[in-house]
């Protein structure tokens, strides 16, 4: 993504447009993490109080994405920059 | 989603108290978002956990009366948790 | 969603941008309902003809959801109350 | 999607005729993603209900064949009669 | 859809906008395509290299949901017609 | 997705140089929602493969480190080979 060829209120209005698509995505990784961590952790519907056991999983299931997260930052950067010059013909 | 025009939720001071028309408009309609999506989100999980997809009846019984109640509440809860341990991992590593 | 502090052209804005959003939510809940119903519920591909025990299942389908739906709004409304609160800092 | 530029569907009468261009773009715009939607969730059901997931080979067999015809006339009346049931119970509860 | 109701402007707008979503669709069924099938083809993780087995799997997935869009395409744009009057009240 | 802001890719020259900022501006916004799909889906599929969703503890142990590194690895390549079969198939058919 060259932006060096975006004169200057192309970059303003590029950089709030990364801004912007940033917060949306972390709304959505909230979103579908909460989902997530839900489905996997919350099964017990006998009580509507999340039990101890059901709160230590959705901790767990939480850090363990994020983590996954974390690595897969760094595997993927590293990978788009092998296949750049493929993926553009 | 007529909850959100029937039941509105108490005040809340918006961050960065602004006379731009813009931003006012934008933080309102990221909340707005926020809440729809959750709610679909709890329409669906709590379908898949307390609704037989046989469909025997069009009713809701009993039983999954209860458990939608309760699926509505933990979902919140867990909801809130989350946020809660994202915003301690973040202060953590200060990735933002 | 607090909008006393919008001056009446936001008000208009914020109207006319609920509504805008009101209409694609129900589209897409009417086709997400489609389709949960279609994969639960259509299974005999031996005709091309919807059968009258799909049919009915079809219609007890969306029958349950719309009720769940009402329920979920009740309840809902009330949990988000309770924790505006806690999730703003 | 290119079956939208090449077939046209029949002429059909906007509600609220208006001269304003954004109300006319609104609408012709609403159509063209609930068909659009409509078009992608077929394809995933009747994958998901037609073919087998271990790909033995490239082509559709004629047992797909048949299958996704079928499912395809299938989904749409059920999206048909979808939409007609909310439509009376809107009637009903008047919950607009 | 009907077209013919709108002026020069509108057409040439909605033109533009058809062209964008074309392209947006194109990447929606692109990205979900590759998912799909890694899904269903991709299993073997004791390497890091894509197997041949695994490969001739993704190219006939591929192929096969290819086909299976390109008879959508016409039945549907047949239902579609036929359709047409009774969704519209 | 903070790679984007920090790791930034090596120059690509975009087609058709134009000095007409919406469309720079519309071609860098292609390209940054394809990146944010592709690795949100990676996200989503090397989870399914690769990690228990039993979630004994919060770390990842040393197999799911190797599994999603591979994992990764892989689908990036199948992205690819997808990419290049369209091509094939849109040029056989020229069905654009």
């Amino acid at each position: 993504m060259d932006f060096s060829n975006l004169n200057d209120y192309d970059r303003k209005q590029m950089e709030h447009l990364i801004e912007e698509k940033q917060m949306k995505d972390f709304m959505r990784m909230y979103s579908n993490l909460v989902d997530r961590c839900f489905d996997n952790c919350v099964n017990d519907f006998s009580t509507k109080t999340v039990t101890s056991k059901e709160n230590a999983c959705v901790n767990r299931c939480v850090e363990k994405f994020m983590k996954l997260s974390e690595r897969a930052s760094a595997r993927f950067a590293g990978k788009y920059f092998q296949n750049i010059n493929i993926i553009k013909k | 989603m007529n909850f959100v025009r029937n039941q509105m939720p108490p005040p809340s001071a918006p961050r960065g108290q602004s006379q731009q028309p813009s931003v006012n408009i934008q933080m309102a309609e990221q909340e707005l978002d926020m809440i729809t999506t959750l709610f679909n989100n709890i329409l669906d999980s709590c379908h898949k956990k307390c609704i037989q997809p046989n469909y025997s009846e069009g009713d809701l019984n009993k039983g999954e009366q209860v458990c939608i109640d309760r699926c509505i509440a933990k979902y919140f809860d867990v909801n809130t948790k989350v946020g809660l341990q994202l915003q301690k991992m973040e202060k953590v590593t200060t990735r933002k």
